[in-house]
């Protein structure tokens, strides 16, 4: 159903605007801060894999390439809306808040990475795919019941939408018109498994006929169609329309993973053609420089910000204190049941022995 | 039979009620007391559930507080998740705990691990309400009794009460808990008799055992719709002049250790029951419980009157698969004549 | 999406050919078997229900109002075909072949009322909601494989629509394009659960276009229409052009199952209202007045046998042996580990002793 | 360490392999001689499975044997089943132990109940892989050891080898086997290190566990990962004068009693170890069977040395989690010091 779902763009391949809609709003602040926070988590990503490869950070998985569709759709949400996010989108949560050393801890076993930043209502990465969408719809029932006016996102990718609990999420919300959008990064592979082995539909927007809910596809490289499109979605949610479902179209350059080789299952230099023609960030440097936004000592700055607030981050992860044993269990339910405090003691006993 | 008055609150006064209507007794109490209270499930709506649970409950409390659901249990607990999350005690029915392995996954790696995922940032205070076991003739897979599916994942309490009793108060603690709770029914005690069940709240601890009745010769243990079968058990035993303790575990993680170890210590054997399989079943929790703590007491190995390695059959043959009063009293002689 | 998916009839309410397509094919034999099949299995139906009422058979899931689609869909079947049917599925599968005796022993808890006629590949009902659905998926994948021409069947509800199991077992189907078809029958409840409350969609014949999969609606009480719909579904699974998605809308006019108390959800009323203007056997009755095939002889000669037919069914079941206490061991493994062999021998002697 | 040659054909020759290499050589033994065995799993194809068990046999065997499948692991053991009773015999990859709960209906009431609900007319004869267990520093979940949720599930068997020799015996044996298996293999086993497996078919049996040690002091029972870590502390012990047997199960369902038996009757005390959780853990069957076996020969309790109750910890703390030498070493002076 690619003809009846095309894939919507603002900003085309070569920065031209193609789409009158939003002229309005693209103001030039909003597009410095596009420009800003791909730029941002484009260099977190970096350095996570860097760190990973230097032994200083555990197995990390790089949404490079990916930073408009997380930095995009972070930036539409409103601050007490909540988001449900996968492992690959520390860039989408680092965008609405998410603290960087925490993000850095959590990549490196510390699930003191886990804790949101005060106020944040960031739900931990979800490593069993699809889990988090029930959750998403759930969260956003209860802001329903609250009545309040927020709402929640959830992130999945391509091949998140095979699972059972993606269509039980996405019923659920839609029966329940929760005010939740489903935010898909289709990045056309689940580790090696390529969309066409994953399923035998031509988008994943058409998806959301099965619940009749909005399907919106999208280019995932074009920051201004996601930003747009996510809004406007969480505007339908507030306003009592229910969930919808949107399909950001995009590609992740590297590994699934820094224990993953691409090359076993894919030809590498097509992440390298689509560097050159799709790249997030290029594309919103074409913009700015065709709409006379380019300004070099603004970048120049930027990046220096971003550079010493990455630093910073690693320092953080690794000036942060050791891990505590007590953590190993003393959260597992508020007051501890007697086996697990029995076994902490004779721990904690034991290795007050060894030592 | 002994009855402990645990109350937090003075009652008004008492009813007699079978235990699914002290269930229905302790799930309006909750909903009246607390508005992030919610009860969700498949039809516990205007039917008022398969076993009439939730009667009359959507009727009192309305759609946003007593929801029917789509037949979805990865959903029902997923979304669950979601709300108690954010705010909310979601009470959730699984219609059998048969059909509650759709939601495994939801329930292993998150109701029981979110807390400690987000060092008790997100917590989730849920209930999960699920009738359980064989005996009533039902269909396959709706008479399962996986209760130690449970039991060994880490960061969910599972409560199983045997009297209307204290159904009602485990419930009410079990919503009140902090953490997640299973909460087993059994669907052969649902109507089986009444009691005496005061109005209003009340709490039984969650993790405490109860004697049911006293013997310095053996020691039962069991919980569920197994308690009537030690009881007649011990009934026969006490005719044949052996005196057994009769323990109600009534919870089944964390298993109140304190009461097996001091009974055990006292009668020097043990006959644990249980319906569900024998391998991998609870009963070898508690036979670790009593090496643990009273090795030098036991006088003879302890016996085990389980259900057998084989899934739970279609119903002509269930009474064979299901423990009876027989199968414990020989039990019972075998560790007296060790 | 129900202007998309019109429900489809050939035969209307009143007995009147409203589709002519298949007109060809309408043979008196063909008409006179559908007649038959549709008593036979209502006939079966009301004793099971007067059965059990009188404590001769358990628990017992009623389809009287469905019989069209059952019979009409299992008619449609090649006998070398698979069947995987629900528990209220009996109509289909007496009509494609299985024992009586062994469906009535199938609902008094006997274990082998799962044992299929000779030759014939009929799966056990799926007792869990929807998990048949990936079953007949991979049958149908396996015929595939074997390169036959033979195709599979998957009987289930609405309420079967939101389990996770539909849609993985759809998604493969349509991926490994099984030859598979998907027959739901949407009787507009699950248990007390209406059709609104379970979906926020008009149908779920549009669920297909979630998979790229041919979706039909069409009319469940029109034998007709169920029949040439589920046989041209089965051709393009044959050849080779993958799984179809059939809704066919129905209703049952009795209870969930007979420990089931349908007042206590909708109006009965309703049910009667249907069964006078909808009724399957009705509407072939009619249908065979207009176009003068109705034949009183024939009628009574069929009546009498189904009815002896059925009656022997009965006595079949009580007269069948008495369970054996061996079956509770002896099927798990094919050869029964020592824990089971153990229990299995214990048991015997404990029993020896108090016999 | 001691190997027993339980061959169906001699073998042509022997290879230098590491476990997850073996694995691999079982299946393409299996793929070769057989037909109707398929392989199925996500990223199995040309990734050859994320562990590289897979590697190279889409290649050899074409997509129709070796096949990608969605991300879907109750659609891969649901069609896998349909497979199955359909003359196929699927080896399905889940590809990791903590992602196999989608699937777990799909295995509880169906991969382990066919035959019975059927009365043998139907069966499954499927093997599921999965690779399990901590101290690979994965994300949460990867690392869960989870065998006692199967052991406890009639009608399926559990396998877990800690040897390259053994997995691709108990593989082939898997594969072979009429009935469902689950096959477990350690992660941290896989490229531990190498071993002589022979080229071609060869069957270990199942249900058979393996002595690696004779010692008259105390015996130690465990299997897959903590096998290394037994064996350490059995040599911490021999230093220190204390000789164990040492147990490597290798099958969890069903479990091989006389070799426990026969020893514990010999040693008086036993260590169990494993790196599930206690609560409900394996340690408690096999205490079981000690129980009814050996009850008179018993020295002192039975110590376990296992995972705590906590879901597996974030890696940071998965070394304090998982069993040490250290820890068993305790374990082995406690029961010799009773
Ligand atoms: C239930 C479950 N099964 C398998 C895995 C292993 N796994 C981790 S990521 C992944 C692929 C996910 O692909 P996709 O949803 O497209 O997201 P992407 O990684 O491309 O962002 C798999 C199979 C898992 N984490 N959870
Ligand atoms: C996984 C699972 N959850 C719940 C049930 C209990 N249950 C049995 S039938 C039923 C309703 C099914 O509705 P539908 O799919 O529309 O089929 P129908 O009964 O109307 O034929 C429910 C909830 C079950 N059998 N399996
Ligand atoms: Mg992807
Ligand atoms: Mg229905």
């Amino acid at each position: 159903m690619t003809v009846e779902f095309p894939i919507l763009q603002i900003v085309d391949e070569n920065g031209q605007l193609v789409n009158e809609q939003y002229r309005d709003q693209m103001t030039k602040e909003l597009v410095k801060e596009f420009y800003y926070n791909i730029l941002r988590i484009r260099t977190f990503d970096r350095k996570a894999v860097s760190l990973q490869r230097q032994g200083r950070l555990g197995t990390y998985a790089p949404f490079e390439g990916q930073e408009a569709s997380q930095a995009g759709s972070a930036m539409a949400l409103d601050k007490d809306d909540w988001i449900f996010p996968t492992y690959r989108d520390h860039g989408a949560t680092l965008t609405f808040g998410a603290g960087m050393t925490r993000t850095l801890l959590y990549w490196n076993g510390r699930v003191e990475g886990n804790v949101p930043e005060e106020g944040k209502r960031i739900f931990p990465p979800a490593v069993p795919i699809a889990t988090q969408i029930p959750h998403a719809a759930g969260a956003a029932m209860a802001e329903k019941r609250k009545g309040t006016n927020n709402a929640v996102i959830a992130y999945f990718g391509d091949g998140a939408t095979s699972e059972g609990d993606f269509h039980e999420g996405l019923n659920f919300a839609s029966v329940f018109q929760a005010p939740v959008v489903f935010f898909n990064q289709n990045n056309r592979f689940a580790i090696s498994v390529p969309i066409e082995k994953q399923m035998n539909s031509g988008t994943i927007a058409q998806k959301a006929l099965a619940y009749d809910m909005p399907g919106v596809r999208i280019d995932g490289n074009d920051i201004f169609a996601v930003y747009f499109q996510v809004l406007e979605a969480l505007n339908r949610a507030r306003n009592g329309l229910g969930p919808t479902l949107i399909e950001a179209v995009t590609w992740r350059y590297g590994a699934h993973t820094t224990s993953d080789d691409p090359a076993k299952y894919r030809d590498q230099s097509e992440s390298e053609t689509i560097r050159k023609t799709q790249d997030p960030l290029l594309r919103i440097e074409r913009y700015m420089k065709s709409n006379n936004l380019w300004d070099k000592e603004w970048i120049k700055k930027i990046t220096e910000e971003i550079t010493t607030e990455v630093e910073q981050a690693v320092r953080g992860m690794e000036q942060f204190p050791k891990p505590n044993v007590n953590d190993l269990f003393d959260n597992v339910f508020e007051k501890p049941t007697w086996t697990i405090a029995e076994q902490k003691e004779q721990y904690l006993q034991f290795t007050r022995r060894e030592a | 039979m002994m009855i402990e008055k645990e109350l937090v609150n003075r009652p008004m006064g008492t009813n007699q009620l079978t235990l699914v209507q002290a269930i229905t007794d302790g799930l309006r109490t909750m909903l009246k007391e607390d508005d992030s209270v919610l009860i969700l499930g498949e039809d516990v709506g205007k039917n008022g559930g398969v076993f009439r649970a939730t009667e009359g409950l959507q009727e009192q409390f309305g759609e946003n507080r007593v929801m029917d659901t789509p037949l979805s249990e990865a959903g029902i607990v997923g979304t669950s998740i979601g709300m108690a999350v954010n705010g909310f005690k979601p009470v959730v029915e699984i219609q059998f705990l048969g059909f509650i392995y759709p939601a495994f996954e939801q329930i292993m790696t998150h109701v029981s691990r979110i807390r400690m995922r987000t060092m008790g940032s997100y917590t989730v205070p849920m209930v999960i309400r699920a009738p359980y076991g064989a005996g009533i003739r039902a269909p396959e897979v709706h008479s399962d009794s996986v209760e130690a599916l449970f039991t060994h994942m880490p960061g969910i309490k599972v409560v199983c009460p045997s009297s209307a009793y204290d159904a009602k108060g485990l419930l009410i603690a079990a919503i009140e808990d902090p953490d997640p709770v299973l909460f087993l029914e059994s669907m052969r005690s649902y109507r089986a008799n009444r009691e005496e069940v005061p109005e209003g709240k009340y709490m039984v601890e969650i993790g405490k055992g109860k004697k049911l009745q006293d013997g310095d010769d053996v020691t039962l243990i069991t919980w569920g719709a197994m308690v009537p079968v030690a009881l007649k058990a011990a009934e026969q035993a006490r005719i044949q002049g052996m005196a057994c303790d009769v323990i109600d575990l009534r919870t089944l993680y964390p298993i109140d250790k304190d009461i097996i170890a001091e009974s055990v210590q006292k009668t020097g054997r043990a006959v644990i029951i249980h319906e569900a399989q024998q391998t991998g079943g609870l009963g070898n929790d508690i036979i670790s419980i009593i090496n643990d703590t009273s090795f030098l007491f036991l006088k003879s190995p302890i016996e085990r009157v389980t259900g057998f390695d084989v899934p739970v059959p279609f119903f002509a043959l269930e009474d064979k698969y299901l423990p009876t009063p027989q199968r414990v009293m020989k039990a019972i002689e075998k560790v007296m004549h060790f």
